[in-house]
C-alpha cells in the first residue's frame, strides 16, 4: 500500500491528474524519448554490473528459460480470448496478443524500484530475462496473424531484422554487454548518471507516461468495455502464473516477482513498431491503448503490490 | 524574368514506423529526392493525437514532401493508391514552379 | 491514371495558446481533419522571433493545416475573418488534388 | 556584490553577451522547457519537504496572506501607472500589470540560491507562498480590463480552468504536495536529481534566459522608455514594500527578502499564458519584453541583493 | 464570401548556416515577411541525410517559407539564382489566397 | 588496449554497430546538441578552475604558442597534401585543410577521460589552449583558399565576427572564464552536474557520435579511397608531430599527449559552420565525413592510446 505513496507513483498520478483537467502540461517529445532511452541505457548496464560479479548461474537459466515460454505461450492465450471474448479479428487480436506476450520496461524498472525499496530485490539477471522476453511474442504474434489466410503480413528479412535491432532492444541489449564487460570498477565513473540519478528521472518519466496514457484513453476509439476487461485480466493471470512459475522453479520472492511482472506486463515501444510495420491493418489505437492506457497504470498501481504479495506468499 | 517551370508537389502524412516503405515506394515511382518534416499532433477521424516518440515510433507521424515533375508523381500515386486505406495515408498533389527543373 | 479531385488547403499561423480556439473554430466550421507542425521562428510586422517554449507558450507559433471541400473552407475564412487581426494570424489558401476525396 | 560572481548568474551574463554580439548560441527549444519544468518540480518538492518537516505554523498562514494581499494590490498600481506615466490603453495596461502582481518562478529560485549561498535561507514554506501568489493577478488584471466597455476579454469557465490547471501553476503544486507527502525520508531517492543537482542545470538555464532576454531586447517593437522605466520602478517599489511587509508580520531578513522577490517579480509563464488568450488584442512584444527583457535581468542582477540588503536592514 | 487575393509563396530549404543570407536576400528584394520551420531529413542528389544539430548546424536544413506579391517574388527568385548551385537551395513558387492582401 | 573497454569507448561502439545493422536507434537531436553544450560548458568550466587553482605559469605560455603554432602550419602541409595526393580542387583542399588545423573538443574530452584513468591526467591549461587553437585554421583555410584567383570566399568582417562568437567557441571560452572567476570555491554547487555527471553524459553523447559518424560514412558521396588514406594519415603525423613539441618544450607525458590529440583531432563543429558560410562551393559531404566518419573513430579508438604511448617514450 505505501508503495502508492512513493515519489514514482505520485508523479504518475500527476500526469494522470494534469491530462484529466486537460492541464497544457507537456514534456517535450524529445525530453521524453531521451529519458526513456537513459532508461533502458541505465537498466541495461545495471544488470552488465550485476551478472558481472554473481556470474552465470543455473538460476539465470531457469528464469531465462521460464521467460521465454511465457513469452511465446501468454499470446496465444490472448489471441484466443481476443477473437472470442474480445470480438476483435485476427489481425487485430494478433497485433494485442504479441503485446501482453512481450514486456514494458519501465513496469518493471519501477517494480525494481518498489521491490529494492521494501527490502526485496529482484535479482540481476532478471534484466537479461527482460531482454530475452521482448522480441519472441513478435514472432509468435505473426504466426498467429497468418493461420488467417485472409490476412496480409508485410514480413520477410526485413521485419526480422527491424524487429531484433529495434532501438530500444538494441540499447537494452548493448548496455547490457557493456555493463558485463567493464562490470562494477568500469561502472563506477559513469554511476553517479547512470545509478545515482536513476530514480529520480525516472519520476519525470512516469510524469510524462501518466500524460500519455491518461490522453490516449481519453481519445480512445474502439475501445470497447470487453477489451478494457481483458486488459485488466490479462496481467492478472499472467502475473500470477508469472509469480508461480517462479516459485516452482525456486527462485527468492522478490526474483519471482519479477517474472510476475514480466509476464503481466505489456510492450509499448518494441511491439507496437513492429506491429505497425507487419499488421499495418491492425489498429494502434487498440493496441496502444490497452498496453499504454489500461495495462501499464494497472500494473503500476495495483498489479506490482498484489504479484510482491503473492510471490512472496507463494516461494 | 527568371524562367520556372511547372512541377508537382506531393504531400504524404504517414506514421513514422512506415517511413520506409513509402520511401521505397517513391524510389520506385523514381522520385530522385524528398524531404521529411515532423508533424506535431493533428485531428481526423482516429481522434486526436500528439506527437509522442516514446511507443516505438507509432505515436509519431512524418511529413514527406517530393517535387518531382507529373510522370514520375502520377506513377507514386498508382503505386500509393492501394495502400491508403491500410496504411492510413493522407496524400495531396500540388502544383509548384521551379528552377533548374532538370534536377526534378 | 489514379483519379484525384480538387480540395482546399487552409493553412493558419497562429500563436501556441491561441490553437485551441482555432481548432474549436475549424470544428465550427465543418473541417473533419488538421495536422499541426511546428515554426521555428520567422518574421514580420512585429519583428524577429524565434521558437521559446519557456514564455507560457507565448513564444511558439504553431502551423495549423487542414484539407477540406470549397465550401467548409469558406465558411472557416469566414469566422476567421474578424479574428485575423486581433489573434495576429497568418491565414492562406491554395488548392490541393486528394485521393479518396470523400474523406475531406 | 559577490552574489555578482556566482556561476548562476555570470551563466545568465554569458547568455546576455552571447546574445548581444549575435553569436549563433542556442540552447535547444526542448532543453530550456525540460529546464523549466524540471526547475519547478524541483522547488515544488523541495518546499514540500520543508512544510513536512516544518508542519503548517502562523508564519506560513501570515505570509500566504501578506503574498495573497501583495498581488491583488499590485496589479491596480501598476494599472493606473501604466495608463497614466506609461501610455497604454486598458487592455494593454491591464495585461501588463497582470504580470507584476503574479511572480517569477527563476528570480525566486535564483534568489533562493543567492540567500542560501550568503547564509540566510527564506523559510520552506515561501515555495507554497509562491505558488499562492501565481494566478489572483490574472484575474484582477482581467476585471481591471473589463472596466473599459471597449475591451473585449475571452474569459469564462474555459479560461479559469486553462490558468488554475496551467501546466506550471500544476507542475509547481503537484510536486509540492509530493513532497509534502513523501517527506524527508520519501525524497532521499530522488534528491540525487532534484537537490544535488538543482544548482548546476540552474546555470544551463540561466544561460537560455540571458539568451532569451537579450534576444527579446534586441526585437523589441512598441517599448518606449517610459515603459522601461515603469518595468524598473515596478520591481523596485515592489520589492521594498514586500520586504517591509514580510518584516511588519515578523518574518525572518532571509524570508522577508524572498517575499520582496516575489513581490518584485513578474510572470513570465503563467500569466502571458492567460493574457494570450484573455486579452488577445494587448500585445505579447509588450508584456513578455517588460517582464522578461527588463524586470527579470534588473531583479536577477540588482534586485535581490537590494531587497536582501533593505530586508536585513528592517527586520 | 470572404474575399482573397492572389499571392505567391517562395519555399526554399537552405542549410542552417546559409539561412542568414537567405533572410537578408529577401530583406534586399522586398519581402516582409517569412516563416521557418526545422527539416528532419530527405534525400536528394547529395544521398540521404537526417537532422543533426551537432555539427554547427551544416547537419541541419531549414524550410524557409514567404508569402509576397508577384513582384517581389520576381525580385527574390532573380536574386536567388545565381546562387542556387552554390548553395545548393532548393526553390519552388506556388500561388495561395490571402486575406488582408494589403500585408504581403 | 583497456582504454577499448571503458564505458565510454565501448558506448561509441554500440553507436556505430546500431547504425551499421540499420536499427532504427537515434538519440533526439536536441538531446545531442544539448550533450555537446553540456560538454562544452562542463570542460570550460573545469579548465578554468584548474587555471584558477595553478595560476599562468610559462608552461601554459608555452603550450600555447605551440598549439597556436600548430594550428596555423598543419592546415598548409594539410593543403597541399589535399590538392596533390588527395586530387582536391583549391576549394575543397582549403574547407578540408582547415578542419584538421582546428580541433575536436569532444576528442580532447575522451582523450582526457582515458588519460586521466591511465593516471596521467593533462594539465588543466590545456583546455585554453584547446579554445586557444579552435578557431586560427579557419583564416589560415580562407587565406589557402583565396590564393586561387577562381575561388570565391565571403569573408569580410560578418564572417570573423561569426567565428570568433561561434555558439561553440563562445561557450567553451565563457565558461573557462566563468570558472576561473568562481575558482574551487564558486564551483563546489555546480560540480554534480559539470563534474561528477561528466562521464555518464559523455557515454551518451559518443553513443550518438557512433551513429553519427556510422551514417555519415554510410551515406558519403565523393568520398575516394585516397581522402580515406589522408583522414588516417593526417592524425597520425600531427598526432605524432603535436606529442613531440609537447616533449621538447618540457611538458609532461599526459600533457604532450593532450598536445598531440590537439593537433590530430579535425574540428566538426566550429569550423564547418563557418566553411559552409565562407566557402559555400567547398563540399560538406567532404569535409565533414573526413573529419567526423574517419578521424575522430580513428583518434578514439586507435589515435588516443597510441599518442599517449608515443608521449610517455619521448618525454
Ligand atoms: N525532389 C525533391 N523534393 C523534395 N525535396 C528535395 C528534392 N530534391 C532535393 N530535396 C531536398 O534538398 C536536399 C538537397 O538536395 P540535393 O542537393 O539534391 O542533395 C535534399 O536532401 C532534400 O532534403
Ligand atoms: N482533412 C485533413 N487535413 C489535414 N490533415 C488531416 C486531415 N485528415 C486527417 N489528417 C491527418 O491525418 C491523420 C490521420 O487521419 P485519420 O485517419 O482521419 O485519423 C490525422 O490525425 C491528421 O494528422
Ligand atoms: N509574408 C509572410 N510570409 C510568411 N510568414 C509570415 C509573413 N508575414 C508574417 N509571417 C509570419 O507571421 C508572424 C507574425 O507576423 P506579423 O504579425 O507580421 O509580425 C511572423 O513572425 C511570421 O512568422
Ligand atoms: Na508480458
Ligand atoms: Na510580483
Ligand atoms: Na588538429
Amino acid at each position: 500500500m505505501e508503495s502508492l505513496l512513493s515519489p514514482v507513483i505520485l508523479f504518475f498520478g500527476l500526469g494522470v491528474f494534469a491530462a484529466y483537467v486537460r492541464s497544457d502540461l507537456a514534456i517535450p517529445e524529445a525530453l521524453s524519448k531521451a529519458l526513456s532511452l537513459y532508461l533502458m541505457a541505465a537498466i541495461g548496464l545495471k544488470g552488465g554490473v550485476l551478472v558481472a560479479q554473481s556470474g552465470f548461474t543455473i538460476d539465470l537459466v531457469l528464469a531465462a528459460v521460464a521467460g521465454l515460454a511465457l513469452s511465446c505461450l501468454i499470446p496465444i492465450g490472448a489471441f484466443v480470448l481476443l477473437r472470442g471474448f474480445g470480438r476483435l479479428d485476427s489481425t487485430n487480436a494478433a497485433a494485442v496478443a504479441a503485446h501482453y506476450g512481450s514486456v514494458s520496461v519501465v513496469t518493471f524498472i519501477t517494480g525494481n524500484e518498489i521491490l529494492s525499496d521494501d527490502g526485496m530485490p529482484p535479482a540481476g539477471y532478471m534484466i537479461a530475462v527482460l531482454a530475452i522476453m521482448e522480441t519472441p511474442a513478435i514472432i509468435i504474434g505473426l504466426m498467429l496473424a497468418r493461420r488467417d489466410p485472409g490476412v496480409r503480413t508485410e514480413a520477410g528479412g526485413d521485419l526480422l531484422r527491424e524487429t531484433l535491432f529495434n532501438g530500444s532492444v538494441l540499447l537494452l541489449t548493448g548496455s547490457f554487454l557493456i555493463g558485463l564487460v567493464v562490470g562494477k570498477e568500469g561502472f563506477a565513473s559513469i554511476a553517479p548518471v547512470f545509478e545515482t540519478g536513476f530514480t529520480g528521472l525516472l519520476c519525470l518519466f512516469l510524469l510524462d507516461m501518466g500524460l500519455l496514457a491518461a490522453h490516449r484513453l481519453r481519445n480512445a476509439r474502439n475501445l470497447t468495455l470487453r477489451l478494457v476487461g481483458l486488459a485488466v485480466f490479462f496481467p492478472l493471470v499472467n502475473g500470477t502464473i508469472g509469480c508461480f512459475v517462479g516459485a516452482v522453479i525456486g527462485l527468492d520472492a522478490g526474483t519471482s516477482t519479477a517474472l510476475g511482472i514480466l509476464a503481466a506486463s505489456a510492450s509499448y515501444i518494441a511491439v507496437p513498431a513492429a506491429m505497425r510495420m507487419a499488421l499495418p491493418k491492425a489498429d494502434p489505437g487498440l493496441y496502444l491503448t490497452m498496453s499504454l492506457a489500461v495495462t501499464f497504470p494497472f500494473n503500476i498501481i495495483i498489479g506490482i503490490p498484489l504479484y510482491s504479495m503473492m510471490a512472496t506468499w507463494m516461494v | 524574368m527568371v524562367v520556372t517551370h511547372s512541377r508537382k508537389r506531393i504531400e504524404i502524412i504517414v506514421d513514422a514506423p512506415l517511413l520506409r516503405r513509402v520511401r521505397m515506394l517513391a524510389d520506385e515511382a523514381g522520385i530522385t529526392g524528398h524531404t521529411l518534416q515532423r508533424a506535431l499532433g493533428g485531428g481526423g477521424e482516429d481522434g486526436r493525437w500528439r506527437d509522442d516518440r516514446v511507443t516505438g515510433g507509432v505515436g509519431s507521424k512524418i511529413i514527406f514532401s517530393a517535387i518531382s515533375d507529373e510522370d514520375n508523381a502520377d506513377k507514386f500515386l498508382a503505386i500509393l493508391e492501394p495502400l491508403l486505406e491500410e496504411y492510413g495515408l493522407i496524400v495531396t498533389l500540388s502544383t509548384v514552379e521551379v528552377m533548374r527543373a532538370e534536377r526534378f
